[in-house]
């Protein structure tokens, strides 16, 4: 039995056709996967079932009744939840006053909330999620993974009939993954029904019993997961054949690049590390390992002790730590950040300023930009990295998350790093375009770049790195080869075991 | 600056020192500078301590000064009331606790007050319009520009003005706007009203900031047009010598300051003063 | 803890340092200081500015501001004053006063919200627009306000203490209690901390944005009211630049201009700071000249030290 | 295109609309309002608030604000005079002027970007500061400013045009081509957009912060050059709210308060739009105390005209 049917939705930005003629039907019971590029509308189509958008024509059906849905609180009443690609949370706020915002009905007498009510009545949800953090914690304290996590709570307690999740796992590591699949098989089985998001195909065929696949705005085909495979999957989204999903190539690796030596601050402890010329050097861990911190460390975010040897290609070398990013990015340093709205874009900004940004010396003089420089070199990315945008002077505020990230690469593309480190690089970016990236790795250590990737994609992670560190606690547990790591012994060093 | 005071630093002499609150409505007006500087030079010369507070002609703000006088325990306190209503409760306050006021310059409308010094402003408004009359041998278009909507000067300078021009069958008042007691709101003002009144023989200014601003917009659109200010200060003094401004209505607020103190010594030795001391008004014309 | 001063960030007791330190001096600097009579005083001079500042902090922690409250301060005033020389009771008269500040707040609410228009804008408007209607009111002249009962609003006391001063206290438990335990302050909060996570959580969050400039408006025509009655006049330039006090209040208390943290402690720490450094400057003598360059660099300082002690990113 | 005003809204033409239709109705109630006469009038009463929203422009566009403006005027109008009545050479009075307002704006830069105070606060704090040192200066009057050079600047003409229209349309004009078409102008918007992004993408930010307060600060020291010079005297309250006018021309041009977007033109407008406003009611000889009002509701008008074409979301 169907529990929603959408018909031939159709939805226009100005300036842009969306969705067209768009059909989604979802079955009681079912995990129901949503596939597509980047841009290709699955975000838009999920924001008008929950009444954030608007369509232009089409009908949804749900429960058998033909509905017409006013607004998000309308939606949730329906029992239609939706879990969104960007978090909707208040950083000031704290865990639990996040998860039942907007419903705090039940816990509140004439107005006054019930504090202790609330709290115990959030530890259930955050148990189920695996989230080991108190509910009293603000928001803003929380890693990206445990955002997430908020967030999936957050749509647990609405208790919903109709759960919406766009790409809840782009900022899980496995084990939370696995947990949150868990979660998903208990509410099938309670009734529920699940809108699946993801860029990452194993996934769906690991947890979805359906898929409907759209390219650009269109409908494509609605598949049985058993009935098919990830390689035709892969070319109804495309619309052509991609060859191979890790196309890694190996490069002999050139002469010493990078060498950290005793990196500590207040979440660091005693890092060290080196890379060569030419590798791509993979660091892995647990959500809060460190990670991160070590990229900003590195890249002169963050101050740090400890010391930090580059031998850039052009001869110069480098001792010391960056107090700016400006000296990392003097000395050949580029960084993808990983929170890309907040630290990687100027969402005001056209595709063309933001690609301009870091580079801008080099195209001007005494300090006037050169336009024509700057238009050529913006549609030398745009073509370059395939960005989905109708203009270079588009506003990147309006362009699908995996373009967005594109953005992001290609204005530090155009530095000509000798070192680019890439936190959490294809979170969120579709198949075709990670492919695209992992390609783009490949020309680019070739060239002899040095590259350190940081992932949680423990897929991409092993199929891309030459080496493997792993992280614990802000210290490095376990160091792999290529050829040496499994899964096993991976998970071990990233729960604190020693290699 | 010249508000140090020698005074303040010396050890209290075997009799008790004087000490008198000076409240200001605003320090921001030459008018009030000179007020100040007269009160203190005599202070000065008698040895009297002078504790001077500026309200930024702000009733309130003014209330919070003369309370915190009190907490002081001066022996006199001298009132240049921003408001003559708003200042009640203060000098109520100050009633209380048994410290004698004197306003200056602006009256207030109740409380006790030992004595009160200032000039007439509704005469001086009067003089003024006087003045004009007889220069415009009394036909013509005039301009007035009042001083900040709300207080007693505007309203008393403006009331003494109209006595005077309304009842003229051929002087009529073509433009009246408020300029806040500012020379630079002054000029602007006047610049607009150039503009739209070709025929102009004669401006009125509630006080010589506004009426020198005035000045500057009427060179500037090169028309002979007959100046009156009020104050009377070195500014507008030498504008009217050099035959740019007619006529000033002189106000003395060093004196207003000087008869302060001095009767502050008279009140604390317990002597009776006068409820009303008027300081002299004077037309300033040139010489 | 590598910060031995972690407690203090995290109570955010930068403001309260501040406040006691220019305590402390002032105590050191004059006798006259440190004595009830002299607190009373305080407290009472900063009252106004302290049920201001309540409101401005619940605007500005939705991430607004409001320019008006000094117009609608002197239009709620005049407005009571006006009222009572009508012969209206001066309780009916408070009220006058109360219900005039809450239209215009509501006035300034509706257009930021449904007008989707600046606050900052907005407000600017409304403050020259509202202190426009209280000259055309007032026809630029006080309207005195004297009536026994209503004059025991602002100059009366409950026991020792000045009754302004026992609203004031009134006003922030309740405002404190709403902002920490109330549904209501928290989706103040939430509004101020993301709009649009906020709306999609199905929070009406234009009904609390006029909300948060009624209440603005309400403590303003209230301050209004307490003005008039303590002056016995209401002045048509009263509350004149108040506005920068209330929000300098608020913002020295730790509430963030981009709304979604601070609150009404702060808030009244802040406005304390204020009215202390006023008082103290004048029982130390200092020559007035000097008296704003100095409260200046002191508001400086004190924020500077908060700042020192906030947590770094 | 569903909407025919899309035009209007790509290339942000509300406020140049609201400019013209507050014209158009002028033109139709007083034959004195359409004349060269009044147009060069109302430009040279526009040129110092245009030259502080210039400036002003600029520090709201990386998301701060400049309250200190006013006072800043004011100092630098003094020391100008001051340095006159000292024999000085008249070029360098007006050099003086702007050296000051240099400092005092990179203090204010300072404050705000290494301090980490928000910039609403230390302006605040340093406009309270800066006005409390012209007073100590000027002891609290005026300051003669007599000096046929010196007075050119104010008072004089180029042909027939104001000197000081001309000096704010060079500005003006330089101060476009900077944010349009110059690294510095790309770094301030990345700024004011998201000024995490930007420092990563190795903006120095605290540079450019206090850089965009120095700007503020020389062009408030110019505009009180002008302004001393146009006076014959320094004026110790000088520039006294004009903090607000000059923001009111920046938002009116529909430069955004968070920064970011935005920009010189729109100021130039919003400086139009209120000077007109001033000029016409002065023209129409509306009753003062209805000016405010009236000047209140038109902004009120004209910004939510421009509001309602605004892109929906
Ligand atoms: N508010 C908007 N205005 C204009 N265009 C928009 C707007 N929102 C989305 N778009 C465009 O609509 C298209 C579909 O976007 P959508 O976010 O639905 O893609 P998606 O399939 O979710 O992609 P991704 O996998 O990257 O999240 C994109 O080309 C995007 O640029
Ligand atoms: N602003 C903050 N305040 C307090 N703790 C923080 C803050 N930001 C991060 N942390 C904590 O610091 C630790 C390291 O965080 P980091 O972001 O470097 O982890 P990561 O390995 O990159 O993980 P993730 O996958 O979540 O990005 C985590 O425990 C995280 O919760
Ligand atoms: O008498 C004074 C002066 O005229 C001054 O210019 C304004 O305030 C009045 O009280
Ligand atoms: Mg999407
Ligand atoms: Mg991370």
């Amino acid at each position: 039995m169907e529990i929603l049917e959408m018909q031939s939705i159709c939805k226009e930005f100005p300036g842009a056709r969306v969705l067209n003629n768009v059909n989604l039907s979802v079955r009681k019971n079912e995990i129901h996967a949503l596939l597509g590029e980047n841009g290709a509308g699955k975000s838009t189509l999920m924001k008008i079932l929950t009444g954030i958008y608007t369509m232009n024509s089409g009908s949804i059906k749900y429960q058998g009744q033909q509905v017409n849905i006013s607004g998000p609180k309308h939606a949730e009443e329906l029992g239609i939840v939706m879990i969104h690609q960007e978090f909707n949370l208040i950083p000031q706020l704290s865990i639990a006053e996040n998860i039942f915002l907007g419903n705090e009905k039940e816990f509140t007498t004439l107005g006054k909330i019930n504090w202790r009510a609330l709290t115990s009545a959030s530890l259930q949800y955050l148990n189920q999620v695996g989230l080991k953090v108190h509910p009293k914690t603000q928001v803003a304290d929380l890693s990206v993974g445990e955002k997430q996590l908020t967030e999936i709570a957050k749509a647990l307690s609405k208790q919903a009939k109709l759960l919406i999740m766009d790409e809840p796992t782009a900022a899980l590591t496995e084990t939370e993954k696995e947990k949150l699949f868990s979660i998903m098989q208990s509410l099938v089985n309670q009734g529920v029904s699940i809108i699946y998001i993801s860029h990452r195909m194993e996934e769906l065929f690991q947890i979805c019993h359906r898929v409907t696949v759209l390219r650009d705005g269109e409908y494509v085909a609605t598949q049985d997961i058993p009935n098919t495979t990830i390689d035709k999957l892969v070319a109804l989204m495309v619309g052509r054949e991609v060859s191979e999903r890790f196309p890694k190539s190996t490069t002999t690796p050139g002469d010493l690049l990078l060498q950290i030596e005793n990196f500590s601050n207040h979440r660091l402890n005693n890092i060290n590390l080196q890379m060569k010329a030419g590798e791509v050097v993979g660091i892995g861990g647990l959500m809060g390992a460190g990670r991160t911190e070590l990229a900003r460390a590195i890249f002169g975010l963050d101050r740090v002790s400890g010391n930090l040897k580059l031998h850039s290609k052009d001869g110069t070398s480098f001792s010391g730590t960056f107090s700016h990013p400006q000296d990392a990015i003097r000395h050949g340093l580029a960084m993808v950040s990983e929170d890309r709205k907040d630290q990687g874009l100027v969402l005001p900004f056209s595709v063309k300023e933001n690609l301009a940004l870091p580079t801008l010396n080099s195209r001007s003089k005494f300090g006037v930009i050169k336009h024509k420089a700057e238009n050529e070199m913006a549609d030398h990315y745009i073509n370059l990295l395939r960005i989905k945008t109708q203009n270079r002077e588009q506003k990147v505020i309006s362009l699908s998350g995996g373009n967005q990230q594109k953005v992001v690469f290609g204005k530090w593309l155009e530095t000509h790093p000798s070192l680019l480190i890439l936190d959490e690089p294809t979170r969120g970016v579709d198949v075709g375009a990670k492919v695209e990236i992992y390609e783009l790795i490949n020309s680019l250590t070739a060239q002899g770049l040095g590259i350190i990737l940081i992932s949680s994609d423990l897929q991409e992670l092993m199929g891309m790195s030459d080496r493997i560190y792993v992280m614990y606690e802000g210290r490095i547990t376990g160091h792999f080869s290529r050829n040496e790591v499994t899964e096993e012994a991976f998970m071990g060093c990233a729960t604190g075991g020693v290699q | 600056g010249g508000s140090k005071d020698p005074q303040a630093e010396a050890p209290k002499g075997d009799e008790k020192q004087l000490t008198v609150g000076i409240a200001l409505s605003t320090l921001n007006n030459p008018f009030f500078v000179d007020m100040k500087d007269g009160a203190q030079a005599a202070a000065d010369k008698i040895g009297a301590k002078l504790i001077v507070m500026d309200a930024q002609d702000d009733a309130s703000k003014q209330v919070s000064q003369v309370e915190d006088l009190i907490q002081q325990k001066v022996d006199v306190i001298l009132l240049n009331p921003t408001d003559s209503d708003g200042l009640v409760t203060a000098v109520a306050d100050a009633n209380k606790a048994n410290i004698p006021v004197i306003t200056l310059d602006r009256s207030v409308n109740g409380g006790t007050v030992v004595s009160h010094i200032a000039s007439d402003n509704v005469a001086g408004g009067k003089l003024a319009a006087e003045f004009i009359v007889k220069q415009l041998e009394g036909k013509g278009s005039v301009v007035e520009l009042e001083g900040i909507a709300g207080t007693s000067a505007a309203r008393d300078r403006g009331q003494g003005f109209h006595e005077v021009i309304d009842v003229q069958a051929d002087i009529k008042v073509v433009a009246k706007q408020p300029a806040d007691f500012d020379r630079s709101k002054g000029m602007s003002v006047m610049e607009n009203i150039l503009q739209s009144q070709p025929e102009i023989n004669a401006v009125f200014a509630h006080n010589d900031e506004m009426a020198l601003g005035a000045l500057q917009a009427i060179e500037a659109a090169k028309k002979q047009i007959l100046i009156v200010g009020f104050d009377g200060g070195d500014d507008a003094v030498k504008a009217v010598n050099d035959g740019k401004m007619a006529a000033t209505v002189a106000q003395q607020p060093k004196l207003i300051g000087e008869l302060g103190i001095q009767f502050a010594e008279k009140v604390a030795n317990g002597e009776n003063v006068e409820a009303n001391i008027p300081a002299d008004l004077m037309l300033v014309v040139k010489e | 803890m590598k910060n031995p001063l972690g407690l203090m960030q995290k109570y955010k007791l930068g403001p309260l340092l501040g406040l006691l330190l220019i305590c402390f001096v002032l105590t050191i600097l004059t006798d006259r200081f440190f004595t009830t009579g002299n607190f009373l005083n305080v407290a009472r001079q900063v009252s106004i500015n302290a049920l201001l500042g309540v409101g401005m902090t619940f605007v500005i922690l939705t991430g607004g501001i409001d320019l008006s409250v000094g117009s609608i301060l002197a239009l709620s005033g005049a407005l009571a004053a006006g009222s009572l020389a009508m012969g209206v009771d001066p309780i009916l008269a408070v009220l006058v006063a109360c219900l005039v500040g809450l239209i215009a707040g509501t006035i300034n609410g509706t257009i930021v919200a449904f007008g989707r228009i600046a606050p900052f804008v907005a407000t600017l408007a409304t403050m020259t627009l509202f202190r426009g209607a209280t000259l055309i009111y007032t026809e630029g002249r006080p309207i005195r306000a004297v009536s026994e009962g209503f004059n025991k609003l602002g100059g009366g006391y409950i026991g020792p203490i000045p009754t302004p001063v026992i609203i004031t206290i009134i006003v922030f438990l309740l405002a404190w209690f709403v902002l920490s335990h109330m549904t209501f302050g928290r989706r103040i909060f939430a509004i101020g901390g993301n709009e649009e996570a906020a709306r999609l959580s199905g929070i009406k969050t234009t009904r609390y944005k006029v909300l948060v400039y009624s209440i603005s408006g309400l403590l303003a025509g209230l301050a209004g009211a307490i003005l008039t009655s303590r002056l016995l006049s209401a002045q048509p330039t009263a509350g004149s630049g108040y506005e920068l006090d209330a929000i300098a209040a608020v913002v020295i208390g730790g509430t963030s201009l981009a709304g979604g943290a601070g609150g009404v402690v702060g808030t009244l720490i802040g406005a304390l700071i204020i009215g202390i450094i006023d008082n103290g400057l004048n029982l130390l003598n200092v020559s007035s000249f000097y008296q704003q360059a100095v409260k200046g660099l002191i508001i400086l300082v004190a924020v500077l030290i908060d700042r020192r002690n906030a947590v770094r990113r």
